[in-house]
């Protein structure tokens, strides 16, 4: 057994159980938390198969940002956990059964018999100098341009989507604009003499 | 690869659409409350004239481009048509609506603009990649749409779950499409052809791949049992976006399985062991469940809903004979059900009014009364869905038992037969409520000139493309082509 | 040397663990997303041993795509939750009983 | 003009520099800092630290018992309970003050008709145990009895303005 | 001293790889820690300069062992857990803070040659790990079962993920002109002296790194996390002893690095600001790289007391605001402007 | 030359577009409405009369013929042609129209323009039905038909009416669309939907079995034939008169019309092996119905299982054939039973309208369809109950009436093929007599019961229009049938000749 299957084992035995942590655990922030170490441990995985970039893409975007993202709506949002978890465990040997079936199914077809090392030979792995990054990004750009701009599209629904959705103007704030507050003068800016007549008395 | 501009030329189409939402986004942002409809005229206006660009660039050779990514074909110029036009028509139903709940927000149409740049995108795919960034694009805005009136709790929780069911269907797609990538070592659709023509995968992964891109793909069409979502989202959704949702989408919806099942694998269509297995059993519990159901509603967008999964079982019909013929019919009735669908919609718009939503089946009480013009519409609306001729919908279903038969499947046209005598108890129905009882609520419909005009319009196409359906069909079936 | 297969049965038994998450927690919408997110994981460890044993980089465009829209996905699907539970009070998919019939 | 003015002042960060300068430029400013317990910063006659009730020179303490400390204390610290002594002159049994609600105003050493009760410069005390924020009378008086000689000139420094 | 040399070659490859990196590492965490240390020392004494004050002077001369005794202090003090909190969370929580902010000095190039793992994409791999730094705070805020930490850590959370979208896209306009997300490639691309350095032609890039920088890690005038006089001290408020002492290091390690990268992809790492200069260059040829480096890490830490010193803190709007609405469509024009010098090699810079 | 004009386009589709036309003028003017509808009615009557005076009666060819193609992509055509057998039925859909739009007239108060529209609509598409060669086409005509009887029923008719039309609809529709899974299915054996091409098309016996059962279930729902007959006594019961009378005259004449035109000469096989069914089902039309009008208390009702009855002995018309066939070489016979229930079509087309219109006049009055509400209406409404009581006799066989000439047609033929074949058939007569006779005794004669009959007022010029023209037409036929006969003849010989020959 070599170091790099060694190390694959490991990770792939954190990612499954963090996975399992993620669906069976009781509190959704322990879900949440257990997700990002499966995303962790996949990204190292992703390394062993020289893909450097997406790893790296995994952390930053998904354990940088969704995943900061979901905690903080899991958390800002007052949850009760007791009434989630009710029929919790009705359901778990029913869905452990089931997970099982599927994934020994999938097992079946995935298996060394069709994707074993006879039929696909491991790869030889890169030259120092080869750079996944700029591998990917010369594609990307070129071969792959007009996936990309739709992503950039989809992105910026999400950016309309999330917005128009969950931001209200509220009326009964008040603030202060402060590029007006910065460009006070003395002076005339900053009191305005109002003439009132006395109040009879 | 060299840039080269005149590779843009067939995404023309794409590219107005993307800028008209932008432009919309940006006017919306700078103009003031009482001129919000600018963003509406201009996302009208633009609509055409995208109509127009997709017109002009159409020719009949087939143009594969950006590497494979995209293809321009008869069939994608025509669905491109038809997906714009049906959103015109929504659109310009939803806008009465949107004002009268203070919904109208420039929101609604860049979004719903962003739901047609995607479902051109998937239209216009020639590969996995492609296909399924366009599938998102469309979802992602409908998620949003689904839940657009904030102040909702029904469409909030439609929109949930329209959402979770939504990515749960990606997800099991995309496994599938690992699978078919794994074991084909490509993406793209014509290369697929060619991989799956030479026999050059592995049979067993392909089938299960297959499998997985089967139940995705049932999933966004709403077919049973992946349908669990399509009557909570009627329901819960704004009417005006789901006359949006129910119209258009679903001609994307059937760009989508053509694309996936035809174009790339089209070879594979043999029996229990291709998709034609899959799709038929699809099919047969959509029709059964989607018309069977339908009967118990009370709401009558749900009963449309139902009425939905019935009708995509009968557009699976048309896919799963694998024909020329069977696509034809398919898109064709594909088209017919958008405006269909759209113009039911319409009217359950044109019955509500602020306040007041129309939204159970005896808010069409006695509409002859309240207004017979619209009431006749409604009539044919109706009876195109049960497919009673001489209304369009009944040549939609003619054409689609045809390509069944044609490939001796007559079993099944007799099933899909049997479920829609069912389903037309449930459509005259409704005709029964619209004639024969008694208003409960006699304020007068008021509705604007444009909704009238369009309206009626697309009621009469009911009659009109009925008794002269050749024009359409001939041109499906050149759309389809060799 | 590690096999494909390996890869494969990792993302196998993952997505089986996902599915059966959705199955088990019907009732949490969050916990949901986070099964769904675990199934894209799945499907992206396939991607991208698949990428890695044929050699070909389309697997991992698809993959960075896949990312791409997963965080676009997250956004939407986390506002329409949010605004669920203005609207609800609770995100449990009990109190989800508007819509029926 | 203005506004030019304004936009291109925001641009380029200049209220910002500016601001750095003035912090920059006070780094290297002679530094006017005491070192506290060798040096000490000069008190004011008017200073008002640790309080101390006052005698007469004669002894008598000065405190008569009217109360009108404890009336205008606001943060109700003083606490005064009186009875006759055997000559029958009128003094208090009890005088506490809490030092923990007290808050230095100095009411009570204006309320005072005979300048019994006064604040000390004394501002270097502390507690180690519980209840030693509570000033009895003997305490107090203690410390005005060490203080007298200051007090005394404290007082007549002010007399003018009293 | 043979007898070292034999028991060291007799052991096997894998365990003299990991032996030789643990020394690494700790040849890079114990400066490091003693930097940390007398940051928060030259912290207390720069600004209280600047307000005019010494500083602390008790502990040792001039108060040098103010450090070590402030530390001595946390380490004997009881680590208090609240009632209710998760306490496995609680602690890890400053220990997820500090690991980024020290695993990050790994791709870090301290001079020409002296990397500790030189890998291609060490850009990303930072932005990664910065990105990872803000589970500190979330978790240690969340597991404080406290409305004030609580708060605390929301501000922050939005606060750290806001501005590194502006930070990342601050270094793309980086790594677009160096062409390189290679830390060394990014230093060697700004060869030639004061003004090849990146800080001119991405000026713009270069100030909102810096403020994003001070964002990110929560300091004066955006530490509307902490907050003291209105949620007392945002998501620490709860922690003591030692578990305070690691946030604080954290976030002193933090500065350190932000500052270290900023001389790094502006001002040319390890480059003499004269390099190439007629008189100049040959004259200070013999200054070695790491001193450059130290002298722009330090004038960049300067910086950060500096502003704390001088700035009342942003109200929270305000910093939303800038983040999203200012600095990021600043850096997306900017790259553009970038991308077409790069494409059209301008002069002086991308020729 | 008259023939070649499109008098079969013009016959569908005036009464169509007026009927439009009709719907678009709205009821703020409704007496002019109805004059516009009964204008149309009468000119579609007057255009489709060249149909009978230019037809060649001498050749069994298609006449009239109209063809261009209609949806190319799937071989679909706008074909139409009549010949002997759809021409009178044409006639009599045309003829009995304007006077249906009369009966009408008053008695309509609720949106008459929608009503008279759905009966022009109505009498384009039956038209249609009798002239489409092209199967789908046909169709569509057969199933559009629906839509305006539907809402017909549905909106004018009775307290009940919800309940009786959508059973009416669903029945019907039931029925047609396996007739339409058959026609496809015959179009990917013949390559068109030409119904003449699916005469000459060659079939297995299981083939034509099937096809037969899927246009059984089409027609005899619509004929209708026992025991799927049930939609008919409630749709006649809840519809208004005109509704009714079109029910009776027209459209359960599309089933006969259907046998003769599909199961007959497409599927000859499959119709002689399962000739005992229909023969059968027909024959216990014939009598049991009989007896169940017997015991019926609705005059509607009564009318309604007696049109059934006498339906009955259409389909057993056709179908003894065979059994004829069997029996002897001369096809005489068997000319006789078809052209003997064509006559009968025609003949209860009249009989029927004329009779329902009757329990219209004096429903419209009284507001009630029972029996026993009546009594002695002949003393204040003597000519009402002269037409009446002739138009009973009539239904119940009268020679004289045409209703005697159909009937006894088909019994001339039952007895060449079997007697008790026949002796049941004419068991009908006696029967037919005896609940026609038994209610015109209850209502018509005897003494006034009630007040309500003794308040009645006689017929209305109106009224007298529409009975007269029916009676004339019913004593014309059953004195003079020959030229009916005649029309048909060359037409049924040819069927007949083409159903000797199995296509096995």
């Amino acid at each position: 057994m070599t170091l790099e299957k060694l190390i694959f084992y490991v990770l792939a035995a954190v990612v499954l159980a963090a996975a399992v942590m993620v669906v069976t655990r009781r509190n959704p922030v322990h879900s949440a938390l257990f997700l990002i170490l499966a995303f962790f441990a996949s990204s190292g995985i992703w390394l062993l198969a020289e893909a450097e970039f997406l790893a790296i893409v995994l952390v930053l975007v998904y354990v940088g940002a969704v995943m900061v993202l979901f905690l903080f709506v899991l958390m800002m949002l007052d949850i009760d956990i007791a009434v989630l978890r009710a029929g919790f465990i009705k359901m778990l040997p029913l869905g452990i059964v089931m997970a099982i079936a599927m994934a020994a199914e999938l097992i079946l077809i995935v298996g060394p018999d069709n994707f074993g090392l006879e039929k696909y030979a491991a790869p030889a792995r890169h030259a120092a100098d080869y750079s996944n990054t700029e591998e990917l990004g010369s594609v990307l750009y070129t071969v792959y341009m007009y996936p990309f701009e739709i992503a950039a599209v989809i992105l910026l629904v999400a950016i309309i989507a999330a917005i128009g959705l969950t931001m209200r103007r509220r009326t009964d704030t008040k603030f202060i604009d402060p590029s007006k507050q910065v460009v006070i003068k003395k002076g005339d800016d900053r009191i305005r003499m109002v003439s009132m007549d006395a109040e009879k008395g | 690869m060299q840039f080269d501009a005149t590779q843009l030329i067939p995404v023309l189409p794409e590219i107005s659409l993307l800028t008209l939402a932008c432009l919309v986004l940006l006017v919306d942002l700078f103009i003031r409350e009482e001129q919000r409809i600018a963003s509406y005229v201009i996302t009208q206006v633009g609509l055409l004239v995208t109509v127009a660009v997709t017109l002009a660039v159409a020719s009949s050779e087939t143009q594969i481009i950006f590497d494979g990514s995209y293809i321009r074909d008869p069939m994608s110029d025509l669905l491109k048509v038809g997906v714009l036009l049906v959103t015109f028509i929504s659109f310009l139903y939803a806008k009465d609506y949107l004002i009268q709940r203070d919904l109208f927000k420039g929101e609604f149409y860049t979004l719903g603009l962003f739901a047609v740049l995607g479902m051109t995108v998937m239209i216009s795919a020639n590969s996995f990649l492609t296909i399924y960034l366009g599938l998102e694009l469309l979802a992602l805005c409908l998620y949003a749409l689904v839940a657009f009136n904030r102040d909702s709790p029904q469409g909030a929780e439609a929109g949930m779950k329209y959402f979770v069911l939504g990515a749960l269907a990606s997800g099991m797609l995309l496994y599938g499409i690992s699978m078919i990538y794994g074991t084909t070592g490509t993406l793209q659709f014509d290369e697929l052809a060619q991989v799956v023509s030479k026999g050059d995968m592995n049979q067993i992964v392909m089938i299960f791949g297959i499998v997985f891109l089967v139940i995705g793909l049932a999933f966004k069409l709403g077919a049973v049992p992946f349908h669990m979502w399509v009557p909570d989202v009627y329901h819960g959704a704004p009417t005006a976006v789901v006359a949006f949702l129910a119209s258009a989408p679903k001609i994307a919806a059937f760009a989508l399985a053509m694309r996936l099942l035809v174009d790339g694998l089209a070879e594979l269509n043999g029996g229990w062991q291709g998709w034609q297995g899959m799709l038929i059993i699809l099919a047969v519990l959509s029709m059964g469940v989607g018309n069977l159901i339908a009967i118990a509603q009370t709401n009558i967008k749900r009963m449309l809903a139902y009425s939905t999964i019935s009708h995509v079982g009968f557009i699976m019909l048309g896919i799963l004979a694998g024909t020329k013929e069977g696509y034809t019919a398919a898109m064709f009735y594909t088209l017919v059900y958008a405006l269909m669908s759209a113009g039911a919609f319409g009217i359950i718009i044109a019955l509500s009014r602020k306040g007041f939503e129309a939204e159970n089946l005896d808010d069409m009480k006695g509409l002859n009364q309240r207004n017979p013009w619209f009431a006749g519409m409604m009539l044919l609306l109706m009876f195109s869905m049960a497919g009673v001729p001489p209304t369009v919908g009944f040549f939609a279903k003619l054409f689609v038992l045809d390509a069944v038969i044609s490939v001796d499947l007559t079993w099944l046209a007799l099933v899909g037969v049997a479920f829609s005598i069912i389903g037309a108890f449930y459509y005259i129905r409704v005709v029964k409520l619209i004639y024969f009882d008694q208003p409960e609520d006699e304020t007068p419909l008021s509705i604007g000139v444009d909704t009238q005009v369009m309206l009626s319009i697309n009621g009469l196409s009911m009659l009109v493309l009925g008794l002269f359906p050749a024009g359409l069909l001939s041109l499906c079936a050149a759309a389809i082509g060799s | 040397m590690i096999a494909l297969s390996d890869y494969l049965i990792l993302g196998a038994i993952l997505f089986a663990i996902s599915v059966a998450g959705i199955f088990i927690n019907r009732k949490n919408v969050i916990v949901l997303l986070m099964c769904v997110e675990l199934m894209l994981l799945a499907v992206n460890i396939n991607f991208v041993a698949f990428s890695h044993f044929l050699q070909d980089t389309a697997g991992q465009v698809f993959v960075f795509f896949i990312l791409t829209v997963a965080a676009a996905e997250a956004a939407i699907g986390l506002a329409i939750l949010v605004v669920l539970f203005r609207s609800k009070r609770s995100i449990n998919v009990e109190d989800m009983d508007a819509l029926k019939g | 003009m203005n506004v030019f003015k304004n936009y291109f002042k925001s641009l380029f960060l200049l209220e910002l520099f500016r601001g750095l300068s003035v912090t920059g430029r006070y780094l290297f400013r002679k530094k006017f800092t005491i070192m506290y317990p060798e040096e000490k910063a000069p008190v004011s006659p008017r200073f008002r630290g640790l309080h101390a009730l006052r005698r007469y020179p004669n002894g008598e303490e000065r405190c008569i018992a009217c109360k009108l400390c404890e009336a205008t204390c606001p943060a109700l610290a003083i606490t005064i309970e009186a009875e006759p002594r055997e000559d029958g002159s009128r003094r208090t049994t009890r005088y506490d003050i809490d030092l923990f609600k007290c808050i230095y105003c100095g009411y009570c050493q204006e309320a005072c008709p005979v300048d019994a009760i006064v604040e000390t410069r004394i501002y270097e005390y502390h507690f180690e145990n519980r209840g030693e924020n509570i000033m009895t009378k003997e305490k107090l008086l203690a410390v005005g009895d060490k203080c007298e000689a200051q007090l005394a000139a404290d007082i007549d420094a002010q007399a003018k303005v009293r | 001293m043979e007898f070292l040399i034999s028991l060291w070659e007799a052991l096997p490859y894998e365990l003299q790889y990991l032996i030789w990196t643990m020394i690494k590492i700790v040849a890079i965490v114990l400066p490091m820690m003693l930097l940390v240390a007398y940051y928060t020392y030259a912290e207390r004494k720069i600004i209280g300069y600047m307000q005019v004050r010494v500083g602390p002077n008790r502990v040792g001369p001039k108060g040098w062992l103010q450090p070590i005794a402030d530390a001595l202090k946390l380490m004997f003090k009881e680590i208090i857990i609240p009632a209710n909190a998760n306490k496995l969370l609680f602690l890890m929580a400053p220990a997820i803070t500090l690991a980024p902010a020290l695993a990050a000095w790994a791709v870090f190039p301290f001079d020409e040659k002296l990397v500790f793992a030189d890998i291609n994409a060490g850009l990303l791999y930072i932005l990664a790990l910065t990105s990872v730094g803000v589970y500190g705070v979330i978790i240690g805020g969340w597991a404080s079962n406290s409305k004030y930490a609580f708060l605390g850590t929301m501000r922050s959370a939005a606060q750290i993920v806001a501005y590194e979208i502006a930070m990342g896209f601050a270094l793309v306009g980086v790594l677009v002109a160096a062409g390189s997300l290679n830390l060394g490639e990014i230093i060697r691309a700004q060869e030639g002296g004061l003004f090849s350095w990146f800080w001119l032609p991405l000026l713009p890039l270069f100030a909102v790194y810096v403020i994003s920088g001070v964002a990110e890690t929560n300091r004066a005038p955006f530490d509307v996390a902490e907050g003291e006089s209105e949620i007392v001290a945002g998501f620490h408020v709860e922690y003591s002893g030692m578990a305070f002492a690691v946030y604080f290091l954290a976030e002193y390690a933090n500065m350190i690095l932000i500052s270290a990268l900023t001389a790094v992809m502006f001002f040319g790492g390890w480059l003499s600001p004269f390099q190439g200069w007629p008189v100049l260059g040959p004259l200070f040829d013999w200054v070695p790289g790491f001193f450059w480096l130290v002298i722009k890490t330090g004038f960049f830490m300067f910086l950060f007391l500096w502003l704390r010193a001088t700035f009342p803190r942003y109200r929270y709007d305000q910093i939303m605001r800038l983040g999203w609405k200012v600095f990021i469509p600043i850096t997306i024009v900017w790259i553009a402007v970038v991308g077409l010098a790069v494409v059209y090699q301008v002069p002086w810079w991308f020729d | 030359m008259i023939a070649d004009w499109p008098i079969l386009s013009l016959t569908v589709w005036l009464p169509i577009v007026g009927g439009f036309m009709v719907l678009a003028s709205g009821d703020r003017e409704a007496n002019a409405t109805k004059w516009t509808a009964l204008t149309i009615a009468i000119l579609t009557f007057i255009v489709s009369l060249p149909l009978w005076f230019a037809f060649d009666s001498a050749t069994a060819d298609m006449q009239f013929v109209e063809r261009v193609p209609w949806v190319p992509g799937f071989d679909i055509e706008y074909y139409m042609g009549v010949d002997g057998i759809s021409m009178p039925l044409i006639i009599l859909t045309t003829f009995i129209t304007p006077l249906v739009v009369i009966a009408g007239w008053e008695v309509i108060q609720y949106r008459p323009s929608q009503y008279m529209a759905a009966f022009l609509i109505m009498e384009g598409v039956m038209v249609g039905v009798f002239s489409a060669l092209d199967a789908m086409l046909f169709y569509v005509f057969w199933e559009a038909m629906l839509i305006p009887m539907f809402l017909i029923i549905g909106v004018w008719g009775g307290p009940n009416r919800v309940y009786a039309t959508i059973k009416f609809f669903l029945y019907t529709f039931f029925g047609s669309v396996f007739m339409l899974v058959a026609l496809i299915y015959m179009y990917f054996q013949s390559g068109s939907f030409d119904i003449l091409g699916f005469h000459t098309l060659k079939l297995g016996l299981t083939e034509q079995i099937l096809i037969f059962i899927a246009f059984l279930l089409a027609f005899a729902v619509k004929v209708p034939m026992w025991p799927v007959h049930t939609w008919l006594p409630d749709a006649h019961v809840e519809a208004p008169t005109g509704g009714s009378v079109i029910l009776a005259a027209i459209m359960l004449k599309i089933g006969g019309y259907g046998f003769l035109r599909f199961s007959l000469p497409i599927t000859p096989d499959a119709s002689h092996t399962l000739d005992w069914l229909i023969i059968g089902m027909s024959l216990i039309a014939v009598v049991y119905i009989g007896f169940v009008a017997l015991i019926q208390q609705d005059m509607k009702k009564l009318i309604a299982y007696s049109s059934i009855a006498h339906m009955g002995f259409v389909t057993l018309g056709f179908f003894i054939v065979f059994i004829i066939g069997q029996n002897s070489d001369s096809t005489s016979g068997a000319v006789l039973g078809i052209e003997g229930g064509m006559v009968q079509m025609v003949s209860h087309g009249f009989i029927s309208a004329a009779m329902f219109l009757c329990v219209g006049v004096l429903y419209d009055r009284l507001h009630s369809r029972e029996i026993k509400d009546y009594g002695g209406v002949v003393n204040t409404m003597p000519v009402f109950a002269a037409f009446m009581v002739f138009f009973a006799m009539a239904n119940a066989g009268l020679p004289g009436t045409s209703g005697f000439v159909g009937e006894f047609m088909v019994i001339l033929a039952s007895f060449q093929a079997d007697f008790w074949y026949a002796f049941l058939a004419a068991t009908t007569l006696i029967i037919g007599a005896a609940y026609t006779l038994w209610m015109v005794k209850r209502v018509v004669f005897g003494d006034v019961t009630s007040d309500g009959v003794a308040s009645l007022e006689d017929m209305n010029r109106r009224e007298f229009i529409v009975l007269g023209t029916l009676a004339a037409a019913v004593l014309l036929l059953g004195l003079w049938p020959a030229p009916l006969v005649e029309v048909m003849d060359a037409s049924v010989n040819n069927l007949l000749q083409h159903i000797a020959v199995s296509k096995l």
